[in-house]
């Protein structure tokens, strides 16, 4: 489509993106509805401790197991707390943990990777067969190996999901920089007398910078469901903090006796998050780089 | 013109859906050609040559749209016609070849059967003796060794060798109407004499319509015996080569003479074209595209476009058009609506 | 709960109207299937021979019967109806005939018994079976010295058919312990075969292969998979069992495991949840026997020598603080014996386990607490992940109650495989556990769990010389048939662990089998497990 | 292509290295004491001491690190505390069970996956496409755990059309003679059929577990490479020349377009390991994954390295087949290399 190579009017940056935004929404209005739930889970994840009608860890044995009702929307547990309670106020962590262990991994990866990009060489090597490494691992039970080596807490879990996260994103950053480094704009930079670093801090990073933050939705998703595979087989968080995954996999034990609303609401949500954290991350890849989209 | 063209395009619009607004691509595109006629549509990148020719052929990608207009081949209006019946026109009756020979093939497949795929689907060849008459094919658009060149990729082929064999694609259901964009953009010089000579002689001893896209005025000159000049989306002169040359009467086209670097000419008479496109996206775009850049910008360029003459030879979209020198004494060949 | 019976009605249906699977099944295969025992349980053996370096306890239950011992309990029957072994009466297995004496006990084998591979079973292969028990170390030996049994000197081959233990003192635990799992018959001249200079006993071999003369061997072992065995045509310890193939298969997940006896596909399983063996012993389909543990207690333990623990105030804060109730009705579902609440005029009994006078009273914990002057606890509480099922809501709920009367604690779950080493460590300061003995007397059970002496049992790091002197004296005691000493030593132990309350009782387990109506013959045994060779599939 | 290979194989063994150490550092940060497990419930800690000298734990970890290198070269795993055999053979005795479930869950997956995907690119932001992305999205959107037990619990409790999750054969079927490991393979070479329907319907559920699970990568990646290849020039190309909608979809999108999934599935299939080690454990599926699982929790180092290597391993392998593949596919890669 060579017809719309003429240059796009100049607006104020806000209003374009926001105007943008529209369209892609309006383009995908998958995206749009992901990106309210996303404000829900936000809500939920501030708020939730605030919004929800019993104490999550208080036990009421009378009252154990009840299925769904008026009291107790999403039913009880074996222990008598309220599923629902339970489900709100995990939002928290779960949230937590996901927007840690990718923030964490945006840091390390993003580093390693432009780093590796801008200066090749050896830093090149040293990142590339760190990623490699980790990549033949099964990245599932690396995460497993790391949790039960450092020990059953939610930073290792954490850091964990980082770790595995790594290659993907030192990967994606390095071929930004490694593109980068040889545009105009960098030529620019350098020959106006810019030292590597100012120009890795304020010409690479910032062009960087969109494109991993794409990949932080989807890692989100991803952690989220790690956390849960972890608790699955005894190596989540403690009891009796409420965490969807730990939530999920002890009621698994209650569907085939009938008790479904263990599994079924915690799942619901750990699912619900999750797609919206994929979902979102489709959306905003279609807005920072239209030709991307995958 | 002549009463039976081999394709009559008439008032065509189109427009593309993007992500930053609606592109009024097209406006009103109107031409016809011929049968056996060499047609050049010259134009700037970007004024629409190209999307006239897909919306021809209903290849726009999928954020093109048709809004107006028909195109008829024979009885058959090729813009609100089936796919099945598209399908069965396409490389049948009308064929088409493309700039960047070498990206316009499929990669993975071998030459020969991808000329094959064609015969077999448009020629009536069997399976079985595709492959032969595909050695055929090639042989007659001039590559040597065919045999083995048929069983070669893509990739292992010059850009010139690559043209030739999408000549051969384009060429193996005999069509009576060919649409060249641009092919022998990316070939160096003596190939791309070459490449247009033999798209010349193919067409004359098929008896074949050409429509031949370019941006390249002084080739056009040379290959055609009519041009239609685009400026962004709007046909703003449509003449016979000679006359086109000779008298140009719209600004652009006057313009676009005077750029072009041509041996008879003096290069410091080169000049460039003031200004650049309009943004297609506007809502405001004037009734004139070139008015923004136009030397001979008048008040009445804020109305419609003059409408064409019906029957008119030379025809021009210009309120203040330049003189014509052959009819100097007659009024102005266009007149208003 | 409409919607449960709704479901159910539609497994019903579905399960009429479904081709099942087993429909292409030969007529032969049916019979095969008559004949054929599928067993489910969440973990299997790590290794078929009980003498091995480790081995797991469901590798106890294929040596249990693949080998005979020389003698064997009786059975009883509990009131309710189940077969229960009885701890007083012998009978011979392996020994046609037992003859006890003083400081000896001599036994004749039976003459026609012999291994699976033909082989006579002689006094030298007990001999040397028992002389490896005692030799190997770890967990065998361990358990023969409970009995007393710790020399090979103390076994000696007469002839080849007659065979006598010598004691090295008076024992009351001796021929008991004879009838435990360890002291098995092996086919020693086949293992010598495969015994190589670094391993004399052959552990490698016996590992991998069952040789004994045993009701069964295993055919087939894929570890964390599946165990097949098939019956001994030949043996000679009992009546030919009825059941000709065991399968013994490993399916993790628990609800899979209710599914398959559900659906009638998997025959015996005795590891669920208590919450599915209560519904399923309402639901009628499924035959559901429950036992308590003969001498097993779970119970909450406190590390005695560290603070906050130290103070036996504390020890009682933490008995008054404990939500009893809550943990029968949500964690057990009614399948456990209580032992806690007894009424405050209730005498001790020359018995054990019984319950302790401590209830749930929050007022009175707060009290202790504060008279203690113990403040800001913050401790861990672990407990065995192995058996998460029932120890992690416990937990949950004593974390609760702790928090009401000032006691911070964090869960920490150990992975089954480590959970002994921590045992060994003795630095858990609150912790959840389960010990149940297989010779079932009082002063058996303190020998372990509160003797100063360095069992791992202890796990509370309990040291009193008190202590030590009741159930040295109920030992000696016993030994000696002097009874009212033996009734006083052993009130004395029971009351002192209740005053010094280094860990608090909370139930008696009980044992649950689910099996499907056609299958009978089940009894309870003392290691728990499932001897094959009663089963009777009708 | 054999140089390919050679070139590919040494740029694996530096990760292979990493993959060692790293393995080994991590197994033994792990928590517990194989001396203390060795040593068994009563032992005094003298004996523990004794033990540890004995299995060498007590050296200095580069020492310890050496004798675990030095037994690798010679084949030797090591053995495994909880199962009690040579990690080596167990390994190979459970690899093909985890091989043939991953593959057919990788199979399913495309099955489903692949048209998705081609549907969503044929028709981009259209219902189909939105409805596609949230299909696979929400496969990948469940914890793989809780889709097998739901699975189980509908399609084998409730109507009873699955068999008991009992491993890869029903208990009454013998396992049929060892010849690739695979049971689907293995009963057809004997023949049997009825082992083989037995053993297909064991894998039914988990295989579409794994199949769910792994929709997104392959839709994502088929619709991306589609859109991709249906813009590019050469589908112009053969669009233009009126090849029929088949031809142009199958023959000349989709195999191009299937390169970038090529290189996608050895990702996606290395994704399914490790999701396979929760299947296995919801399945009763005698796999490596289940075996690592229980080795990890238990701090049993031999299996878990000899586990992990096993997986560096394949990965290896796996990544070395979908070059090869790529070359057969792509004549560019295999003519150039």
């Amino acid at each position: 489509m060579s017809i719309v190579a003429a240059s796009p009017p100049r607006e104020n940056a806000l209003a374009a993106l926001i105007k943008h935004s529209r369209y892609v929404i309006s383009e995908n209005p998958v995206t749009g509805f992901a990106f309210a739930l996303f404000v829900l889970i936000v809500l939920a994840a501030v708020l939730g401790p605030h919004l929800v009608p019993y104490d999550p860890l208080q036990s009421d044995t009378s009252e154990a197991l009840k299925p769904p009702n008026l009291h107790h929307l999403f039913g009880t547990d074996q222990l008598g707390r309220d599923i629902f309670s339970r489900v709100v106020v995990a939002t928290r962590l779960d949230f937590f943990i996901a927007v840690a262990s990718v923030v964490l991994v945006f840091v390390m990866g993003g580093f390693a990777g432009v780093a590796a990009g801008f200066f090749g060489g050896w830093t090149d090597r040293i990142v590339g067969r760190i990623a490699d490494t980790i990549m033949a691992f099964p990245l599932f039970v690396l995460a497993m190996g790391i949790v039960a080596a450092l020990g059953n807490t939610v930073q290792n879990i954490v850091i964990a999901t980082a770790i595995v996260n790594f290659p993907l994103y030192a990967r994606i950053a390095r071929a930004e920089a490694n593109v980068r480094r040889e545009a105009g704009f960098v030529e620019a930079a350098r020959l106006s007398g810019n030292s590597d670093w100012r120009i890795l801090a304020f010409q690479i990073l910032p062009n960087v910078f969109p494109i991993l933050v794409v990949q932080m939705s989807l890692t989100m998703g991803y952690a989220i469901l790690n956390a849960a595979g972890l608790s699955f087989i005894g190596l989540g968080v403690r009891p009796p903090t409420p965490e969807w995954g730990i939530m999920v996999a002890e009621g698994a034990q209650f569907i085939v006796s009938g008790e479904w609303w263990n599994a079924f609401f915690p799942g619901a949500a750990l699912m619900v998050a999750v797609f919206c954290f994929n979902l979102l991350g489709d959306g905003l890849r279609d807005m920072v780089d239209p030709r991307r989209r995958t | 013109m002549t009463a039976d063209p081999a394709l009559s395009v008439e008032d065509l619009s189109v427009q593309f859906r993007t992500r930053s607004g609606v592109v009024h691509a097209l406006d009103n595109v109107s031409f016809s050609l011929a049968k056996g006629e060499t047609l050049a549509l010259v134009g700037e990148s970007g004024s629409g040559k190209s999307v006239t020719a897909y919306a021809v052929m209903g290849i726009l990608d999928s954020a093109g749209r048709v809004t107006g207009g028909r195109a008829m081949l024979g009885d058959l209006d090729l813009l609100s016609a089936t796919p099945k019946q598209l399908a069965d026109v396409r490389g049948r009756k009308i064929a088409m070849i493309f700039q960047n020979p070498r990206t316009a093939l499929n990669p993975i497949r071998t030459v020969g059967r991808q000329i094959a795929d064609m015969l077999i689907r448009h020629g009536g060849v069997s399976r079985r003796a595709a492959p032969a008459h595909a050695v055929e094919m090639l042989r007659a658009v001039g590559i040597t060794d065919p045999a083995r060149r048929a069983k070669a990729y893509p990739f292992e082929m010059s850009g010139g060798m690559c043209q030739r064999v999408m000549i051969a694609i384009a060429l193996a259901a005999k069509p009576s109407l060919l649409i060249a964009d641009e092919p022998t953009t990316g070939l160096d010089v003596t190939t791309q004499a070459v490449i247009m000579d033999l798209i010349g002689d193919l067409a004359s001893d098929l008896g074949m319509a050409t429509i031949f896209i370019t941006h390249d005025l002084a080739l056009a000159g040379q290959r055609s015996s009519r041009i239609v000049v685009m400026h962004a989306g709007h046909v703003v002169e449509n003449a016979q080569t000679k006359d086109l040359f000779a008298n140009p009467r719209h600004p652009y086209t006057a313009e676009l003479i005077a750029a072009t670097p041509d041996s008879a000419q003096n290069l410091d008479a080169l000049s460039a074209i003031p200004g650049s496109l309009p943004d297609l996206r506007r809502a405001d775009l004037p009734p004139c595209r070139y008015s923004e850049r136009c030397p001979r910008k008048v008040a009445a360029c804020a109305q419609p476009l003059p409408q064409a003459a019906p029957g008119a030879s030379h025809i021009v979209a210009c309120w203040n058009a330049l003189p014509d020198r052959a009819q100097a004494a007659y009024p102005p060949a266009v007149s208003a609506a | 709960m409409k919607r449960r019976d709704l479901l159910k009605s539609m497994t019903a249906l579905t399960a009429a109207a479904a081709v099942p699977a087993p429909a292409i099944w030969s007529s032969a295969k049916a019979q095969t299937r008559q004949e054929t025992l599928l067993i489910v349980s969440e973990s299997g053996p790590n290794n078929l021979d009980i003498h091995g370096v480790g081995t797991n306890v469901p590798g106890y239950e294929v040596s249990w019967n693949c080998y005979d011992r020389l003698i064997t309990h009786e059975m009883k029957t509990l009131p309710n109806g189940t077969p229960y072994y009885d701890k007083t009466k012998f009978k011979p297995e392996l020994a046609e005939d037992m003859n006890v004496g003083d400081l000896s006990a001599t036994f004749k084998l039976r003459k026609d018994a012999a291994f699976q591979d033909g082989t006579p079973v002689t006094a030298k292969d007990v001999k040397w079976s028992f002389d490896r028990a005692v030799t190997v170390g770890g967990f065998p030996t361990f358990q023969m010295s409970a009995g007393s049994l710790t020399k090979p000197e103390q076994f000696v081959v007469v002839d080849d058919h007659t065979f006598r233990v010598d004691f090295l003192k008076k024992d009351r635990l001796t021929i008991p312990d004879l009838a435990v799992i360890v002291p098995c018959v092996i086919n020693s001249e086949l293992v010598k075969k495969n015994a190589t200079p670094q391993d004399p006993w052959g552990l490698e071999y016996t590992k991998l292969n069952t040789v004994g003369s045993g009701a069964y061997r295993v055919t087939n072992w894929t570890a964390g998979s599946q165990v097949v065995l098939e019956r001994n045509d030949k043996w000679k310890g009992g009546p030919l069992p009825k059941i000709k193939r065991v399968i013994w298969r490993i399916v993790p997940d628990a609800g899979n495991r209710r599914a398959l006896l559900e659906r009638g596909d998997a025959d015996v399983s005795y590891d669920l949840p208590n919450k599915d063996f209560s519904e399923l012993k309402n639901d009628g389909k499924l035959t559901i026997v429950s036992t308590p543990y003969s001498n097993g207690i779970q119970y909450i333990g406190m590390n005695v020598q560290h603070p906050p623990f130290n103070d036996v105030k504390v020890r009682y804060a933490v008995a008054y603080a404990l939500p009893y109730q809550k943990i029968m009705d949500v964690v057990l579902y009614g399948l456990g014996k209580p032992m806690f609440g007894a009424a405050a005029d209730t005498p001790t009994e020359v018995a054990w386990p019984q319950p302790h006078k401590f209830k749930t009273d929050l007022d009175k914990a707060k009290k202790l607490l504060a008279e203690s002057g113990a403040s800001n606890i913050n401790v861990p509480i672990s407990f065995d992940l192995g058996f998460a099922g029932v120890n992690q809501p416990i937990c949950e709920l004593v974390q609760e109650s702790l928090a009401q009367i000032g006691i911070t604690t964090t869960i920490n779950k150990v992975p089954g495989a480590n959970w002994r080493t921590e045992l060994t460590k003795k630095n858990m300061p609150l912790f959840t556990n389960v010990f149940s003995g297989w010779l079932d007397y009082p002063e058996y059970f303190f020998y372990w769990c509160y003797h100063s002496g360095k069992s791992i049992f202890n796990t509370m790091d309990y040291q009193s010389l008190q202590m030590d002197t009741f159930i040295d004296g109920a030992r000696a005691a016993a030994a000696t048939g002097n009874w009212d000493s033996y009734d006083k030593d052993v009130k004395g132990f029971v009351d002192l662990a209740y005053t010094d309350m280094p860990r608090i009782p909370l139930y008696q387990p009980y044992v649950n089998v689910a099996m499907q109506k056609d299958i009978s013959g089940y009894q309870y045994w003392f290691h728990r497990r499932l001897d094959y060779r009663t089963f009777v599939k009708a | 292509m054999l140089m390919m290979i050679a070139k590919r194989l040494g740029m694996a063994i530096p990760s292979l290295i990493g993959v060692v150490i790293v393995t080994f550092l991590l197994t033994r940060a792990l928590p517990g004491d194989p001396a203390a497990y060795f040593a068994g419930p009563a032992a005094t800690p003298q004996a523990i001491q004794e033990i540890r000298v004995k299995l060498g734990l007590d050296k200095p970890l580069i020492e310890q690190f050496g004798r675990y290198v030095v037994d690798l070269t010679h084949g030797n795993l090591g053995t495994s505390l909880t199962t009690g055999q040579p990690v080596a053979t167990e390994l190979r005795n459970r690899l093909p069970a985890s091989a043939e479930l991953t593959l057919l869950g990788l199979l399913v997956s495309i099955v489903i996956a692949v048209p998705l995907g081609i549907l969503a690119a044929t028709k981009p932001n259209s219902i189909l496409d939105h409805t596609c992305r949230i299909i696979s999205t929400l496969g990948v959107s469940l914890p793989v755990f809780f889709t097998g037990l739901v699975l189980v619990y509908v399609f084998y409790f409730l109507l009873g059309w699955a068999p008991p999750p009992l491993g890869r054969l029903d208990v009454f079927y013998t396992e049929p003679p060892h010849v690739s490991g695979f049971y689907l393979i293995d009963s057809l070479i004997a023949g049997d059929v009825p082992t083989f329907i037995a053993s297909l319907k064991q894998l039914v559920l988990p295989a579409l577990t794994l199949g769910i699970f792994s929709l997104a990568p392959i839709a994502r990646m088929t619709r991306a490479s589609m859109l991709a290849v249906l813009s590019s020039d050469f589908i112009r190309t053969a669009r233009a020349s009126g090849l029929s909608s088949y031809t142009v979809i199958v023959t000349y999108a989709f195999r191009n377009a299937m390169l970038p999934v090529i290189t996608t599935l050895g990702m996606v299939f290395s994704f399914l390991l490790g999701a396979n080690v929760l299947v296995e454990k919801v399945f009763a599926w005698p796999g490596i994954g289940s075996y690592a699982v229980e080795a990890l929790l238990a701090s049993d180092f031999a299996p878990v390295q000899g586990f992990v290597l096993t997986m560096a391993v394949l990965y290896v392998i796996l990544n070395l087949l979908i070059d090869v593949l790529y070359g057969l596919i792509d004549p560019r890669v295999r003519l150039e290399a």
